[in-house]
């Protein structure tokens, strides 16, 4: 077996069984840093795959912006050191089965369709290459996703200035 | 005569050491047989004796006076931190000595005591300035100060003085290396063969 | 160029001897293991060196004389330190989330282990020269706020909760600043790779050859990167006199040990970064096209450049703090929102037309 | 156990989907919910490169495409 193999199950591992705790534990707190190793499990499937700057820019939005956000609402919002409820056992039955059986449509699905393997040249995966097609027109080109989410990123900017903005005293 | 009277005797309290009934009378205590002879841990000893000593971290800790005198140990005239005492530690689990610099009140005794036992092993204590010692000028009339730190915690150096000036504050703290160097341990309570 | 000590040709050495004895897989798990023990004792030794360099430049900046008596002239006192650290009890207190308690110093070393791979100690002398090399760093630097929030959180102690909440605001606000001052060389070389960046400074290095906004950038990336090392006049994570110890408050003996190597660790990695990106890394110092004084610079060693270079900026954040008081939490936020990051922005609007319109040399 | 490829990954993807939809299902508390949310737009991601990685392997679309999630 080649090493490559080895650190795919690995990372495979690390990944399915943490996303696995993470919905699973009831400490609010643990259940953050189980998803966190879980994504950081999927960036490293990502340097796997030789998709570094994917992997970079998972690692920065999820480790940087969205773990610490969701660490911080909790500890703003929840009582972090109190368990969870767990759910009443039907519910539970009930959302297992769901995913159970979706599972085994999808896997249904996956073995029978056979997923044309192209020997293509490697693909420029360069990060001026990604840039060039966000940014690109034609074709192939995600101009137009790219500036509808500049634009809901610059609303979202304003609303966060709006509610941060302190409110004037009221002169007398 | 003498001499070989003193090799006798000598040999005669070597011998009485192996055997714990057949102590002399006079000797004041009980002498404990180590199995082995420690030369394996011998040297390892005395390195972590080295670093221990060389590396103590005082708690940021002064009820009054002494404390100022703490502060100027500390600064550029006297220079603790040439020793390696200089990263005072404000947390009491990552401190190594605790230098009660000043009066223990009553009210203050149960948080100094509190503080020793959140200290990580292996810690030592200095008493600074009369009233860490002995309740110093409120020794008498008063209702509210405990007389002598000791009386909460254990004391390994005393040092006199009220405030001491920081050269006996080095002095204490460099006797206090020698102590750790010489391998002398404050001997832990034993209740009932529990250390605790 | 003609360098005295060329570490390829050492490299190429190992790798050519372990590749020729050995099968391919074997011969990487060696190379591996190899680069793991060098990385460690790399670790251990800066330690030791930026433990005892602090010590010694706060006893500069305060006229004292500093550690002189354990070893000659101090040298060994880190090293006392240490071992009094490694032997010290490491509790768990009552009422932690102990996994979590003992598994924060971890992922802060380790965060800052893996900080090592893309950075170029010397000429072809790199564990990892990816081709994201810089968004690399900074992705991973942004992990070591997940260890201080875990630690300050599973201490079960307010202050701690408290120092990893400031430490949390801090680190994500100022990661904005230390990123935009990145950018603007990364606008000037056209690539994110190091090595890339390191051969674009061959005949001058960017703080010179990118008039003042790079200059800005270097000042705004210095105080960014203070800031995201949590070291004075930016301590808030632990402010003593207001938190006794901020997020390791509850943390003794060698976890707390940990957190100080992991803080001196990301010192060096952010200087070397510095380093790299506006003094040139091992690049020695070129001036365009005098050949013969490039051939003098030359002659020195280019892993001398760039520990010369790296422990001149850890000497600067040494000197920051020891001369700033420390910053409340709002002056703190104010200084990043309402100063830093609009000049970055600006400035990297500025550098962009620079590199557009081809004025830098 | 087989040489990794592009079954794999969807396997990963698929697995993660499932379990983020069954944490979205059982838990009843708003950060919980979006963390579980988290997981099944992670598991989209995966796709797109690992389809960019073994199947339409000329274009650097899967990269493009899962940044727009994730912004």
């Amino acid at each position: 077996m080649k090493g490559e193999t080895i650190v795919f199950y690995l990372l495979a591992a690390l990944t399915l069984v943490s996303a696995a705790m993470a919905v699973g534990t009831r400490r609010i707190f643990r259940s953050a840093v189980y998803l966190l190793s879980s994504l950081i499990g999927i960036a490293g499937l990502y340097f796997w795959m030789r998709f570094e700057f994917a992997a970079a820019v998972q690692i920065v939005v999820y480790a940087g912006g969205i773990a610490v956000l969701i660490i911080f609402s909790v500890f703003l919002t929840q009582r972090a050191g109190d368990d969870m409820p767990t759910p009443p056992m039907l519910r539970t039955i009930a959302a297992a089965g769901a995913a159970l059986l979706g599972m085994g449509l999808v896997m249904l699905q996956l073995v029978a369709h056979p997923f044309p393997t192209p020997a293509v040249a490697e693909v420029d995966r360069s990060v001026s290459a990604i840039g060039r097609r966000m940014l690109a027109t034609g074709d192939d080109g995600f101009a137009l996703p790219f500036e509808v989410v500049s634009l809901l990123l610059l609303a979202a900017m304003i609303g966060c200035i709006v509610i941060a903005m302190r409110a004037k005293p009221n002169q007398p | 005569m003498r001499i070989k009277k003193a090799r006798s005797s000598g040999r005669d309290i070597r011998v009485a050491s192996m055997n714990p009934d057949k102590q002399p009378a006079k000797f004041p205590g009980l002498v404990h047989e180590t199995p082995g002879g420690g030369i394996l841990s011998g040297p390892l000893e005395d390195v972590v004796n080295w670093a221990r000593s060389n590396s103590l971290w005082p708690l940021t800790f002064a009820t009054s006076c002494c404390g100022i005198e703490m502060m100027s140990t500390a600064a550029a005239k006297y220079d603790f931190s040439r020793f390696g005492f200089e990263v005072a530690r404000a947390t009491p689990r990552q401190a190594d000595v605790i230098i009660i610099a000043g009066t223990i009140v009553n009210k203050m005794a149960p948080v100094l005591k509190r503080l020793y036992d959140q200290m990580a092993d292996p810690k030592y204590v200095i008493a600074m300035g009369a009233c860490a010692i002995s309740g110093g000028p409120f020794f008498y009339n008063t209702y509210s100060v405990v007389k002598g730190a000791d009386h909460v915690i254990p004391v390994d150096v005393y040092v006199a003085g009220c405030p001491p000036r920081p050269e006996a504050l080095l002095h204490a703290l460099i006797t206090l290396q020698e102590k750790i160097k010489s391998g002398g341990k404050r001997e832990r309570i034993d209740i009932d063969g529990k250390n605790i | 160029m003609q360098h005295m000590w060329n570490f390829a040709q050492l490299t190429d050495l190992i790798h050519g001897w372990l590749y020729e004895t050995f099968p391919p897989a074997w011969a990487l798990a060696f190379e591996m293991i190899i680069v793991g023990i060098a990385v460690i004792g790399l670790f251990a030794g800066l330690g030791l060196v930026l433990v005892l360099m602090e010590r010694k430049v706060s006893a500069f900046m305060q006229i004292r004389l500093g550690p002189n008596r354990v070893g000659p002239k101090g040298l060994m006192q880190s090293l006392a330190d240490t071992l009094k650290l490694l032997v010290k009890e490491g509790m768990t207190p009552d009422g932690v989330d102990r996994f979590l308690f003992n598994l924060a110093p971890f992922i802060a070393m380790i965060a800052a282990m893996l900080l090592m791979a893309p950075i170029a100690f010397a000429k072809d002398f790199q564990i990892w020269d990816l081709n994201i090399g810089v968004l690399y760093v900074t992705a991973i630097s942004s992990l070591n706020v997940i260890a201080i929030l875990m630690a300050g959180w599973s201490s079960n102690n307010k202050y701690s909760l408290l120092g990893a909440m400031r430490s949390g605001a801090q680190i994500v606000s100022y990661e904005l600043s230390a990123g935009l001052s990145i950018l603007t060389v990364v606008v000037l070389t056209g690539s994110l790779q190091i090595s890339d960046i390191v051969t674009a400074q061959s005949n001058g290095w960017w703080i010179f050859k990118g008039h003042i906004p790079v200059l800005i950038a270097f000042v705004i990336y210095m105080i960014a990167v203070t800031a995201e090392t949590n070291r004075a006049p930016f301590d808030m994570a632990e402010a003593e006199s207001e938190l006794t110890g901020g997020f390791h408050t509850e943390y003794s003996g060698m976890k707390f040990a940990l957190f100080f190597l992991a803080e001196y660790i990301n010192v060096f990695i952010v200087c070397a970064i510095g380093a790299t990106l506006f003094l040139g890394g091992w690049m020695p110092l070129h001036i365009g096209e005098w050949t013969a004084f490039n051939g003098i610079m030359d002659w020195i060693p280019s892993s001398v450049w760039f520990f010369g270079k790296t422990f001149f900026l850890i000497f600067l954040m040494m000197w920051f703090r020891w001369t700033f008081p420390r910053l409340r939490i709002d002056q703190l936020l104010n200084l990043e929102w309402r100063y830093l990051l609009p000049i970055g922005m600006v400035n990297i609007l500025l550098v962009t037309v620079i590199a557009i319109l081809k004025w830098h040399f | 156990m087989m040489e990794p490829g592009l079954y794999h990954m969807l396997f990963i993807g698929a697995a993660l989907f499932f379990i983020g939809i069954y944490g979205f299902l059982t838990r009843r508390n708003l950060i919980t919910m979006l963390m579980s949310l988290e997981l099944i737009l992670n598991s989209v991601c995966l796709n797109f490169i690992a389809f960019n990685r073994y199947v339409w392997t000329d274009r650097a679309t899967g990269p493009s495409m899962s940044a727009v999630p994730r912004i």
